[in-house]
């Protein structure tokens, strides 16, 4: 026998005597002490199924949704979202009040409460992060690291760029339990703004100990050494340990002032598949996943999962790019209004409990008008006014996005099929244009004026219309393809509002006025919903899904 | 041996070269600006100028080509634009998933397509021949990610035996020296860990290594009919030989020549594969990784992940060589 | 001058080219047969869709009987029920026999043209356009076939001509590779030889004789590649590349986007996907079996 | 009691369409303990398969009858595992080709002791030692280092000792050898015969020797049997046999071929015809179609065997006899010189050099080392004159005749045609003088294209060269031409593969002869062929030879076939020209020892001047042309080497004799010994 016969021979052999050993090791490791530590684990362990990888964990940077939920877990604001409302509650600060010129806010801070690395709470610790903010510049002034601050504050200390040095921060000024923070001009939606994540309060000891606004040797500050492994705050969980691209873990904070909470341990599992993340809930291999999709809701509920459904703080609208002449005519775009179906649409392509929408906000958001014009399902109606415009038979530019799932959107392609169909029955030809939602479809429509009808929407990061119609109509955009200075004006002006209640009664005015300019038809409100095992309780759902997994309990 | 290793890697490196300069240029020809895709809905015009700005998209092609080689040449191949993250980081931090899957998917192919092979054609005519040829068909013409969703829905769904995504359950607290968990459950003696490890690979590894089994099952057979059609084998028969003997060391040896040599061009579909598999089971490799990076135009990810892919590719073709000089005694002098 | 032999021999009856032998032992093979009426049903099925369904595609025209989690199943007027848009699936998928036939058919025929075209350059001429040629072909196919076509693809944008052009570029280099072996066995043949020892100039021993004798593989690979092409359209869908439209009929589409349904109308999902299958399946056969008679291992 | 007595043994192959094809029809024979049995016949006649059947190492498709009883057993009773016990112990084999027949990836020492592992008792490290014993027996020089070698290593003439050293191994009491010189050179082909008699004789093992060669038969066999059309037709010993040759069939096939001694100027009596590819004889004799004799009392079903003398029995109804074995009474013409009497040669070659690339570098694949195909050869070829160039495998013969013909690039030196240097022109310029200079081919199948009809493929060069007359005067031509080759009119439309060996051949001398051009280079034309067709084409190239007054350049390894052929003959060692003369001057007295040599190696199909000749068996192998040894390339093998000159002088070539000239120092003191 040759020798490399032998030696592959005698590797088999080694092989599958090891294949044995380890099955019967595992078979007789089920009985165990390891197995049943961790039997005992499994009951205090909560499995999330994430999208994505959360891109970072110091929330000062971040504003998409993954990064936000463990953020939410480890972080707390000096505001915080009243449980299963968009409202504002007391967090860190348990009380605040206002000057009337809009220009002042006082905070009354919470006692005894320490960020996990023991550093103490403090009227200190509030300015340090607000100074923080302030004084961020070369890269960090980019649009995509400090993307909310900017929307909120709207520029920084200093800046090479001139439209980034007209900030509304003024100073903060720590007075014992009380801290005060001053504005240059008034901002209404000051106190739902800070409870973004991204306004959370961080450790100073931690931020400086880690250097967490150093770009460090990645070169992103995203993703330096504070931001990966040390995000540190007074929330009921604390950072544990992060696989990239694998789970994150997240441990109970034993000395947490709320108490601590009743699941020890957290795990955010990184599942992009759509269809996987359901099939991994059914398998028992996650606990939960966020954002089901409408065709699964109905039997995952009859598996016996939970389906838990968010009051929708969020809009779907139909574009109608104003550039495009045939749009231009108001005749047309009430006539496309009128020929649309909301409810078949709703019915058709969008998750159960879903509403039609009348404005361009939902309808818990301050701001909300009573009253706007409606556009009630009409097809003859619409026939006549395309008529009258002389639009019958013409074609129409429909662009919308594939492959993509929004909250507010979570299936463009069906929508489009459902709308199309409808404007085919009243006359109009359409002429479809699908692209890849990023970058193309965006580009599309937020960079170049060659599209007609298009599908879009946003979800509300705060209870504020700012985040509706202060995005959307606040200048002129080739996205909408008109040019409205008094729209402008109106908008600029409810921003500025000195409170809350200004703020709602202005915004109530656009609102009303846009549902006469029609730029665009409100579709809907789609529910976003999320996806829990029978066996989590206590989940609280939250309309700005900021969630706090302090309440969850597991059963059995 | 060490002349022909070292001339078959010089063969490689301007190949290297020749494939950063076409997905340079290529990547540049893609439609689309990756800052807006960065910036998603929302995104002003300032915010997209200085992120081209930032990321040199704003330079000239030769210009942001030699900054590239550059860095190329400092290992460096930037960082992701969607994540931030270095792409050689990342790559590395996801490789090991992909190792596992892709040696998983071509270990069952080799280990159930090589004897499969060698009896159908043993039997040639015969139901096991029918049916191994049959099965090789039916591997090659059914979708990676179709097979890999209805593998899932049977085995992990309808019947429950098997996972139906990720590699190891999340609350085992596995500790995982090297990122290859089954081997990490077998390091540490954490036998659980590794049962389930094992356990989450089943099923990709058959999705993956579907088409790699049918086409081993097929050329194996092939090279065992040819090579039992051999002058030598009839000469082994007529020393009169055991069967054994011939069969392993007459018709085995010589069969798994061109075996082999499909072996490592398999490796290439399997890299390809395994963009479609990790995503169906969620096992973030580097092919899941590709697969968002595509979706999002991430430039340097997609350079560096399809880089990275051409080098191991070739790298597992030039040990299939070196393995097949080592076989094929008549290899080593070309 | 007469004949020195004593007794003719009878020249076998048995008239015909080798291509018309080859076609004759392909006949006897049932699998070839099998792939055969695949092929053939597939095609008759694509020309004939007007005429198969009272439909149109993707029209969508009964988009209100859909709901997010249901959609009707096979009923009256409809054969195989509907689809996740409301169109009526069998429709679907008799129309995307058209999609596939088209794609297939152009994208092989595009990377056929242009990758014999090099080979035919390279094997033909040799020296540095050979060279060239195969250190091009070296850096294409050093990366995987189907990253390779998704690259291109995403180049190209989404619409179905990218998709041909992404599948035809994957298979350039290999059809290259191919035909320029094949010629270059050919040229150390005795009777490309024997052609230049008669004095006729390369450019006609090029086509004349050897292309002829080397297509043989080409057309193999070129059956091969149409089965490929079927189901990396699915691929390329699966990652989000490609037909763009999402009610065009299309079986990788219609695939991709049935994954959703899985759960509640694996139908969707399953009817398409086996189309594909088949379609690849019928292609294989048909592949495989040209293989083996033209093999010249086996033809001798 | 015969060690092997093989009763009426039937093998039919069947395959899945139910066609059922029968190889061997009923032969029966015996082999004696110690005696050298020859199996003679033609390929397709079915003596490989019988011989495979013995061992029972036919494919499964086959099925055989009848009994093979070896030492008292019938072996068709055992099952295989029983026979292999058997095989390679009792029974052994030599395969024809020693390249195919050992395993390339496994080294030879392992190929050796796995037999004895197998059969004998013996402990690895014994079984170790009696491999490097058997390698030294068979003539292997260091057999320590050759076992651990891989057949790839080793020259073709080594390989098939290895294969004879497997056979022996176990000390088997017969031993097989199916064609086992043919793949080899014909001096290597002289050191195996003379080692596979001598071993049989040395272990007393039986021989059963199978070939086609009756040269080789002649000199080794004991006794012989004919085989044709899966039929034993003849058996009788050696001297009986050549002498009295009874079967029509034996005796066509000794007719046919030439011989070393048989007369010169005489045409060769080809069997007409060629051998069977499918098996018609239902009934009667298989030979019957091709017999001149033929009647209807051959038609009879299952011929017995006649008995003509004691121990020499046939299957013929007309059996020649007494008679001598036909000759042709037709004459060849006198040779004198045509071309109109210009003493200028039609084509002058001085100081040819041609090389090939043997190894490329790395990234640049440029050539780094080159193999000296051809090595300064000046020669010329007078007109209307024949002129044979012999040697051995890769001695540059084929790569001359192609230089010259321009179809491998010219390093160095001039082809002078009809005064023009053909060496350094464009191809441009070379395509009208191809016009007067043609070619055929060795392998018939190879050099016609199989995608065109015969009438295509002889049209081209009158469509290329632009003939004048067009098409229809063309096809006539094209018609008129295939006549001339004894192809039917029909074979015009027909594609090469559904024509014979033998007739391709004629196909490709069409071709050459079409354009009626000056010279014709023929190399090895009918080595591929089929012994009883090969003089089918030998008297088919002298008649076109003559009729249309062709310069010949005839380029074959068979000594007697360019001894029957050529005027003048030239031989090539290592890429140089050794020794040129006139024919009859050079066969009847060799001047350099590699001609003679050569000579005395080729086996003459007659057992009585075979016994009486001394033979030169050259030692060694053929060194690489990449590397010829320095001086004389011959001197490694040389029987005449001396101390001085041969080793570090190159010989030039010299006229010795008037008319004869040789590239050897010591021609004159060779000429005395001879």
């Amino acid at each position: 026998m040759s020798p490399t016969t032998t030696r592959v021979r005698r590797l088999i052999a080694v092989a599958g005597a090891t294949g044995l050993a380890l099955a019967i090791t595992s078979c007789s490791s089920e009985r165990g002490t390891r197995q049943a530590s961790a039997g005992g684990e499994k009951t205090g362990t909560f499995v999330f199924a994430a999208a994505s990888e959360p891109v970072a964990l110091d929330p000062a940077f971040v504003a998409d949704s993954e990064s936000t939920r463990v953020a939410n877990q480890i972080f707390e604001g000096l505001v915080s979202i009243k449980p299963g409302t968009a409202e504002p509650a007391p967090g860190l600060a348990t009380s605040w009040s206002q000057t009337d010129d809009g220009l002042s806010y006082t905070f009354q801070l919470r006692k005894d409460v320490k960020f996990s690395d023991g550093t103490p709470f403090d009227a200190e610790a509030v300015c340090f992060n607000f100074e923080r903010w302030y004084n961020w510049n070369g890269p960090l002034q980019a649009e995509n690291i400090s993307n909310l601050y900017q929307l909120v504050f709207a520029g920084f200390k200093t800046s090479d760029n001139p439209a980034l040095t007209k900030g509304i921060y003024k100073g903060c000024a720590a007075q014992g339990d009380a801290v005060t923070i001053t504005l240059t001009r008034p901002y209404g939606s000051l106190i739902p703004a800070l409870a973004i994540s991204s306004f959370a309060m961080q450790s100073p000891t931690a931020l400086k100990q880690y250097k967490a606004d150093d770009p460090g040797a990645s070169g992103d500050v995203r993703r330096n050494e504070y931001s990966t492994a040390h995000p540190t705050g007074t929330g009921p969980y604390l950072f544990e340990s992060w696989e990239k691209g694998q789970r994150l873990t997240l441990r109970a904070n034993p000395t947490y002032w709320g108490g601590k909470p009743k699941i020890d341990k957290i795990v955010v599992r990184i599942i992009p598949d759509g269809t996987a993340r359901l099939q991994a809930l059914q398998s028992g291999e996650i606990d939960g996943y966020d954002l089901v999709a409408p065709a699964d809701v109905q039997g995952l509920s009859g598996a016996g999962f939970q389906v838990l459904p968010r009051e929708p703080l969020n809009i779907l609208y139909l574009g109608m790019n104003q550039a495009d002449p045939l749009l231009a005519d108001i005749r047309v775009r009430k006539a496309i209004a009128h020929a649309l179906d909301k409810q078949a649409i709703v019915s058709q392509t969008l998750p159960a409990g879903t509403k039609p929408a009348e404005q361009f906000i939902p309808p818990p958001v301050n701001g909300y008008a009573d009253s706007v014009a409606t556009y009630d399902y009409d097809p003859a109606k619409a026939k006549k006014l395309l008529e009258e415009a002389g639009a019958v038979g013409k074609t129409v530019t429909f662009n919308y996005p594939t492959g993509t799932s929004r909250p507010y959107m979570p299936s463009p392609e069906d929508t489009f099929v459902a709308i199309r169909t409808q404007l085919e029955a009243v006359g109009l030809k359409v002429n479809a244009v699908p692209e890849k939602w990023s970058p193309e479809y965006l580009e599309r429509i937020k960079a170049k004026t060659d599209h007609g009808l298009y599908l879009l929407g946003g979800t509300g990061i705060m209870n504020s219309a700012d985040t509706f119609l202060g995005i959307f109509f606040g200048r002129k955009t080739v996205e909408w393809g008109f040019e409205d200075k008094k729209l402008f004006e109106s908008v600029a002006a409810a921003r500025s509002a000195r409170n809350l209640a200004e703020q709602g009664e202005k915004y109530a005015t656009v609102s009303k006025e846009l549902m006469d300019l029609l730029p665009g038809i409100p579709v809907a409100h789609p529910v976003p919903s999320l996806a829990l095992s029978p066996r989590i309780t206590g989940y609280v759902t939250s309309p700005l899904a900021a969630e706090v997994w302090n309440t969850l309990e597991i059963k059995g | 041996m060490i002349a022909f290793v070292a001339r078959r890697l010089a063969l490689v490196v301007p190949v290297l070269f020749g494939l950063s300069l076409l997905l340079f240029v290529w990547l540049r020809l893609l439609p689309g600006d990756p800052a807006r895709a960065l910036l998603g809905e929302r995104a002003t015009q300032e915010g997209i100028d200085r992120v081209n700005h930032l990321y040199g998209f704003d330079r000239s092609l030769p210009e942001q080509f030699l900054l590239f080689l550059e860095r190329l040449a400092r290992g460096d191949l930037g960082s992701s634009i969607r994540t931030g993250q270095s792409v050689v980081g990342s790559f590395f931090e996801r490789f090991p998933a992909t190792v596992e899957l892709a040696v998983a998917g071509l270990g069952l192919a080799i280990v159930v397509g090589i004897p499969l092979g060698y009896f159908a054609a043993r039997r040639k005519g015969g139901p096991l021949d029918h049916l191994s040829v049959g099965a090789s068909l039916l591997g090659v013409v059914v979708p990676v990610f179709f097979l890999a969703y209805l593998l899932k829905y049977v085995f992990a769904i309808r019947l429950g035996w098997l996972p139906t995504a990720g590699r190891q359950d999340v609350r085992l607290d596995a500790t995982h020296p090297t990122g290859l968990y089954v081997l990490d459950g077998v390091l540490t003696g954490e036998w659980d860990a590794a049962w389930d490890a094992l356990l989450h690979l089943i099923l990709p590894a058959m999705a993956l290594g579907a088409i790699p089994l049918a086409i081993i099952v097929r050329i194996t057979r092939a090279s065992v009919l040819e090579v039992m059609n051999e002058d030598f084998v009839r000469t082994a028969r007529a020393k009169g030989l055991t069967r054994a003997v011939i069969r392993r060391r007459h018709v085995m040896r010589n069969a798994l020549l061109p075996v082999s040599t499909t072996i490592g061009l398999q490796a290439g579909a399997l890299l390809a594969g395994a963009v479609l598999t990790e995503t169906v089971f969620a096992l973030n490799g580097v092919g899941e990784f590709l697969f968002t990076a595509v979706n999002h135009l991430d430039y340097p990810v997609l350079q560096g992940f399809v880089l990275f892919i051409a080098v191991i590719y070739a790298v597992v073709n030039l040990l299939v060589d070196v393995s097949y000089a080592v076989i094929d005694p008549r290899a080593r002098q070309r | 001058m007469s004949a020195p032999v004593l007794a003719q021999e009878a020249v076998p009856a048995r008239p015909g080219g080798t291509w018309r032998v080859a076609l004759r032992r392909l006949l006897r093979r049932r699998s070839a047969i099998a792939g055969g009426v695949i092929v053939l049903l597939f095609t008759v099925v694509a020309l004939a869709a007007p005429l198969l369904t009272p439909y149109e595609p993707g029209s969508a025209e009964w988009a209100g009987k859909i709901t997010p989690s249901s959609v009707p199943g096979p009923g009256p007027g409809h054969l195989l029920g509907l689809d996740s848009f409301g169109s009526d699936l069998f429709t679907q998928l008799v129309y995307g026999a058209r999609q596939s036939l088209v794609i297939g058919i152009t994208a092989t025929g595009l990377g056929l043209l242009v990758g014999a075209l090099v080979g035919l350059l390279a094997g033909g001429l040799g020296g540095w356009v050979d060279t060239l040629a195969m250190r091009v072909t070296d850096v294409m196919l050093s990366i995987p076939a189907l990253l390779l076509a998704v690259s291109v693809a995403a180049v190209m944008g989404r619409s179905p001509v990218a998709v041909m052009i992404a599948i035809a570029a994957a298979q350039v280099p290999v059809f290259a590779r191919l035909l320029r072996g094949s010629m270059l066995a050919q040229r150390g043949l005795d009777y490309v030889v024997a052609a230049r020892s008669v004095g006729v100039p390369t450019s006609r021993i090029v086509f004349g004789q050897m292309l002829p004798n080397s297509v043989g593989p080409v057309i193999v690979q070129a059956t091969l590649v149409l089965a490929t092409a079927t189901i990396e359209v699915a691929a390329l869908s699966f990652l989000g590349l490609g037909q763009a439209d999402p009610t065009v009929a299309e079986w990788g589409r219609m695939l991709v986007k049935a994954q959703a349904r899985l759960e509640s109308a694996p139908h969707l999902a399953l009817l398409p996907g086996a189309c594909i299958a088949v379609t690849a399946l019928g292609f294989t056969l048909v592949g495989e079996a040209l293989r083996e008679v033209l093999d010249p291992k086996t033809t001798r | 009691m015969s060690l092997l007595d093989v009763r009426n043994l039937r093998v039919r192959f069947t395959s899945t369409q139910s066609v059922s094809t029968t190889a061997v029809d009923g032969v029966s024979l015996t082999v004696e303990a110690g005696e050298v049995v020859a199996l003679v016949g033609e390929s397709g006649c079915g003596k490989s398969a019988t011989a495979l059947a013995l061992l029972g190492l036919l494919p499964g498709s086959a099925r055989v009858e009848g009994e093979i009883v070896f030492d008292g057993e019938d072996l068709t009773t055992l099952n295989d595992r029983q026979l292999s016990a058997r095989r390679g112990r009792d029974l052994a084999m030599v395969f024809q080709d020693p390249m195919t027949s050992l395993n390339p990836v496994v080294p030879i020492g392992v190929q050796i002791t796995e037999v004895l592992l197998r059969h004998t008792g013996l402990s690895k490290a014994a079984a170790g030692a009696r491999a490097e014993e058997l390698l030294r027996e068979v003539g292997i020089p260091d057999p320590v280092r050759r076992l651990r070698q891989y057949p790839h290593q080793l020259s073709g003439g080594m390989r098939q000792r290895v294969m004879i050293a497997i056979a022996i191994a176990c000390g088997p009491k017969l031993l097989i050898a199916d064609e086992p010189t043919t793949a080899l050179d014909v001096t290597i082909q002289a050191q195996v015969l003379e080692l596979l008699a001598r071993l049989a004789r040395d272990h007393g093992a039986a021989l059963l020797m199978i070939t086609h060669d009756l040269g080789v038969v002649a000199g080794l066999a004991d006794r012989v049997n004919v085989m044709y059309g899966g039929r034993v037709v003849e058996t009788a010993s050696a001297p009986e046999l050549f002498r009295r040759p009874m079967h029509r069939y034996t005796r066509g096939l000794l007719a046919s071929i030439p011989a070393l001694d048989s007369p010169r100027d005489v045409a060769l009596t080809p069997i007409p015809g060629s051998p069977f590819d499918r098996l018609p004889w239902e009934s009667g004799c298989s030979f019957a179609s091709r017999c001149a004799v033929a009647d209807e009392a051959c038609m009879v079903p299952d011929l017995p065997m006649t008995d003509d003398s004691p121990g020499h029995r046939h299957r013929c109804v007309h059996p020649g006899g007494d008679a001598p074995v036909p000759v042709s009474v037709t004459t060849r013409e006198p040779q004198a010189p045509s071309g109109g009497g210009s003493p200028e040669p039609l084509v002058r070659i001085s100081d040819l050099r041609v090389r090939y690339p043997a190894r490329r570098a790395a990234v640049t694949n440029r050539p780094v080392e080159y193999v000296r195909a051809v090595d300064g050869v000046s020669l010329d070829l007078p007109r209307g004159r024949t002129y044979g160039l012999v040697g051995e495998s890769g001695c540059g013969k084929s790569s001359l005749g192609r230089a010259l013909l321009r179809l491998e690039p010219v390093a160095s030196g001039s082809v002078l045609f009809d005064g023009v240097d053909l060496a350094g022109m464009r191809e441009r310029g070379l395509r009208p003088m191809r016009r007067r200079m043609q070619m055929v081919f060795q392998d018939p199948m190879a050099s016609l294209n199989p995608r065109q009809s015969v009438g295509d493929i002889l049209e081209l060069p009158l469509r290329v060269h632009g003939v004048p007359g067009g098409r229809r005067e063309w096809r006539a031509k094209v018609l008129r031409t295939l006549d001339q080759v004894g192809l039917p009119r029909a074979a015009e439309h027909r594609y090469p593969h559904e024509f014979s060996g033998g007739q391709r051949q004629r196909v490709g001398i069409a071709r050459a002869i079409i354009l009626e051009p000056d010279l014709l280079i023929a190399d090895e034309p009918v080595s591929a062929l089929d012994v009883s067709v090969q003089a089918q084409i030998v008297n088919l190239l002298q008649e076109v030879k003559r009729t249309l007054s062709l310069t010949t350049l005839l380029i074959a390894h068979d000594l007697a076939v360019v001894r029957h052929m050529s005027d003048t003959v030239g031989v090539m060692y290592l890429g140089r020209l050794v020794e040129e003369a006139d024919s009859r001057e050079l066969f009847e007295r060799p001047l350099h020892p590699y001609t003679v040599s050569l000579m005395s190696a080729v086996p003459l199909p007659d057992p009585v001047a075979e016994s009486r000749r001394e033979r030169i068996i050259l030692s060694g192998d053929l060194p690489s042309p990449a590397n010829p040894p320095s001086g004389c390339p011959f001197h490694t093998r040389c029987p005449f080497r001396r101390e001085t000159r041969c080793a570090d002088e190159v010989p030039q070539v010299r006229e010795v004799v008037p008319g004869h000239r040789v590239a050897c120092h010591w021609a004159e003191d060779i000429a005395g010994l001879s």
